[in-house]
């Protein structure tokens, strides 16, 4: 791949900062937004805009077509069953809310419990903590290991006639292991225990494949795949989504309302309501077609290669502790540094123009179990190459230089 | 043009004057359905006979002139058919509705033919396929078949 | 005003509507956005993007203070007392779910009423429908006037001492009708019941002031006030925000976060989980400063001036049916035509390029209540003149045409 | 530059080897508080005497330099001070870091004046005026004095 031409492809890479030429390594935070998926937005606005699946004039024709057609890229994306499986929601984060506040009123009582791990971003942990205090439901966390994974013994130890869901990231966000979701899977189904995947890491780097996974739901943050912020995606298998209370109540996902009683619309307009981000999900195709483009595969392998470079260069330097070291692993790395707490070293590696993210990276029960309050993280995206890792390194060498130590 | 060729005469016809309104006599199937965007309602009555044939065939509803026209049509041209031959008149109409093929079925007459027919101007307004659409998707559901999610987007 | 300056400022109308000029009257749908908006929407994609409130490097800190600005500048404009109140949400649906559900939860209970009217839009009763499903409560409805109005004895007589909250519309979106929140809201006082104000239809045509209001709650939607879709504001007094439970988890609205508990964050983080719409909060900055630029007053004289153009008009013509008429009111237009249904209307005035909308307009109850299914409605925006009502009004009489009537 | 102006010799010292760290002897006030973005934490320890002189003063935490240079200067400084000038202090500190003010109290030594003004580095690194300030919060807190809401954005 033709790094350099990519990276050229994201306007954000023209500016400096600092004087110095943008490092962002910060991607698993947010992604930067290629030019075509912009200008798609924009575009949009200026001569297709109109409120989708409400009007019958021309524009809104035009604008309901449009949207409806990212819904068909998506499902074809992710190789969903059917189009109806595909729900647009604001992000990551409501989509798991929608879940755990539709399937858990449906079918979680007292007692029951819900399976997770201690890798959880709070986004996987905290509606689920929301049932458990609402419905006396209980939570399991599947602990993780010294290398920073979780292992699939420990799932299975877990599950019980009481497990309700499971509910699981694809990839940390911290150590970067890769969950082996399908076997997962397998074990749940055995149980008839749905799955849910927190997929807010994992879609931006691997290759997803709905029917391939047989997971029951899979939420994803657009923002994090080369597309617009405040668009998430839930997949839902159509079994659940015929039986799955409806979420918000508003315009567009009734059937028939009367004073009485209200009939819902089926899926996935039932869990639409009010008016949609609907320059961002036809822009959204955009960053699909720009994945499809380079092809996921050769996305992943290129970053694979930047994130071992990136992890034999850190592993060599004394100073630096890795955090996590699991066996499959992707895109991101997080590391702590003797001497310079990871909020300095933010600090003192923006000045030459590197962006990274420092803190417990929204995994508080993680952290606590390292026994750290914070780490650094280098996350990876399609535009990064070698040479960012090599500024990376010699930034955080800059650290003990302003430390003096 | 393309107006003209949505509101021909015989929809404006059949729209003003929906042939089979009303519950049928003997009717022992029905269904009804409901297009929440645009308020749209209608319902199908229907007697099958023992030999599958659609006796009678009628229905109640209100809604937009393609959508009284269109179930009105339907009405007309399915009353007295057996049911395999329903079933195939109802999937060439949708086809030609979704996909703007032809109605290729050769035992209708050429009146009915061309009654249908005036009904392809809908194609072209990608809003109104569901006005044109759902007495048809009503009938199936009167016959307990697979029918599409009504109040749903189209496709 | 300099309608053909303003109007030149908004892209969609360079280009052509089967083959005729575009006239927008479905700006109660969704309006359009002035070029302005747009472009800080693109431009803040292209040089300062990055997640907000969750990094420390250059491009965070950016974010992060433009983020935040905006929230300043919907403070002054709304004239709050304490940029705290104010939160960004997906739309005013979310806004209302939000709130139904948070406050719901705490201070609603089996046999307790929602006071609400017979005109609100579907996002107005459904949030409270859900509550009555969950709780046991009951919903009252203010029953509307031939006028199209409900009126403030009705309102009063309704209230009780199991009112818990009352949930009303600012502008009705089908008659037009100008709601007495004021009076309202001091007949509420009295008895202590917040008062929840919908004002989706209010906030892009009227002068709105917290503090005059005097409302405890109020929900708007973005798009409708020319800025981007898939946003909205609740403002909500602080002496709620502080003691209403959160309403999805996630990152970002949590102050600590451990395996047997979750302590939230304050308001207005407590509300905003997930990764916002980053863009389009700071874009909508732009937005404000574009109605600010003509100034409110201004506009909604312009507007009224139309309104009245447009009904003189419509009530001239034979074959129109006016909905409603109400005495103080704004922006909307209902109507019915002898011989021609709404949809058919939308279709042959769209042949013209007039974009109206037909339906129920998520108002089914107040449609039930007249007697009708469906009805048409031009909506007035700040672009429009009264050229666009004669064409309208053209149009209107080619159905007669059309129809053969 | 600004990177040498944030990281000052006097800083990295107090980061390095903060003063008045534990729990104070005899403490009679304390409050914690806790940056959730960065995992930055504070307790504070205060011994407030009869005549509202504030005999001890400690804390205990991690976080950044920053955020324990902060602390220990902070205990330092206020150590032996009575109660309304220890509220003028941290007004005047909390001012100069957001609103760029110079510190203007006269009673404190010159070097205690350029203890407290290494600190202003940090005017220029709007993310990190938290980790600045949010023990001097604390002692508010500690004193039961109204204080900002922590744990949200800065202002
Ligand atoms: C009166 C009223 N309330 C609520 C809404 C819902 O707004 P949104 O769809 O932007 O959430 C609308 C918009 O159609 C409206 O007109
Ligand atoms: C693993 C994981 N899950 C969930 C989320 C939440 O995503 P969002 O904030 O886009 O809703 C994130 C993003 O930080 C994440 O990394």
């Amino acid at each position: 791949m033709d790094i350099k031409k990519i990276k050229s492809e994201f306007p954000i890479f023209k500016q400096k900062i600092n004087g110095k030429p943008l490092v962002y390594l910060d991607s698993a935070n947010s992604s930067q937004k290629p030019q075509i998926v912009i200008n798609r937005m924009a575009n949009f606005y200026e001569t297709e805009f109109s409120n989708v699946g409400r009007s019958v004039h021309t524009l809104a024709v035009k604008a309901t077509n449009r949207f409806e057609d990212s819904r068909d890229k998506v499902k074809n994306y992710i190789n969903a069953k059917h189009r109806e499986e595909i729900v647009f929601t604001k992000g990551a984060t409501e989509s798991i809310n929608l879940i755990a506040s539709s399937y858990g009123e449906k079918f979680i009582s007292k007692g029951d419990e819900i399976l997770t791990t201690e890798l959880e971003h709070h986004s996987n942990y905290i509606p689920w903590h929301f049932l458990r205090q609402k419905k006396g439901a209980k939570i399991k966390f599947a602990p993780v290991n010294e290398r920073g994974e979780v292992e699939i013994d420990e799932i299975k130890r877990l599950i019980n006639s009481k497990t309700k869901i499971i509910a699981i990231t694809h990839i940390s966000n911290v150590t970067g292991a890769i969950m082996p979701i399908k076997k997962i899977v397998d074990l749940a189904r055995e149980k008839d225990i749905p799955v849910l995947v927190d997929g807010t890491q994992g879609a931006p780097h691997l290759k997803i494949d709905m029917e391939e996974l047989g997971c029951d739901f899979y939420a994803i943050s657009c923002h994090k795949m080369y597309g617009p912020n405040g668009l998430g995606i839930l997949f839902a298998k159509k079994k659940w989504l015929d039986v799955l209370p409806p979420y918000q109540g508003g315009g567009g996902m009734i059937s028939e309302v009367l004073k009485d009683n209200v009939i819902f619309a089926n899926s996935p307009t039932r869990f639409e309501a009010g008016t949609m981000q609907t320059a961002e999900v036809v822009a959204f195709s955009e960053s699909i077609r720009f994945i499809e483009n380079l092809g996921i595969k050769n996305i992943q392998t290129h970053e694979n290669e930047i994130l071992e470079y990136g992890i034999e260069k850190l592993r060599k330097n004394n100073s630096i502790n890795l955090i996590g070291n699991p066996k499959v692993r992707g895109s991101v790395i997080c590391f702590t540094m003797k001497g310079v707490h990871p909020h300095d070293i933010a600090t003192i590696l923006d000045e030459d123009g590197v962006a990274i993210r420092a803190g417990h990276h929204c995994c508080q029960i993680l952290h606590d179990k390292l026994g750290i309050s914070a780490t650094a993280r280098a996350s990876i995206g399609v535009y990064n190459s070698k040479d960012d890792i090599d500024i990376l390194c010699k930034a955080i060498d800059n650290c003990k230089k302003v430390f003096k130590i | 043009m393309e107006l003209k060729e949505l509101y021909q005469e015989i929809i404006l016809d059949h729209a003003k004057n929906p042939r089979n309104k009303g519950k049928c006599e003997g009717y022992n199937h029905d269904a009804k359905a409901h297009n929440p965007l645009c308020g749209d309602k209608v319902h199908i009555f229907l007697n099958l006979d023992q030999d599958k044939n659609i006796k009678e065939l009628s229905f109640e509803g209100e809604g937009c002139a393609i959508s009284l026209a269109s179930a009105s049509i339907l009405t007309d041209t399915l009353k007295g058919k057996d049911l395999s031959f329903t079933k195939k008149i109802i999937s060439d109409f949708l086809k030609m509705l979704t996909h703007k093929t032809k109605i290729t079925i050769n035992s209708l007459s050429d009146d009915q033919i061309t009654t249908i027919n005036s009904l392809s101007g809908v194609q072209e307004f990608p809003m109104r396929i569901k006005c044109a659409t759902m007495a048809w998707h009503t009938v199936l559901s009167a016959l307990n078949e697979k029918v599409d999610n009504y109040g749903q987007l189209k496709r």
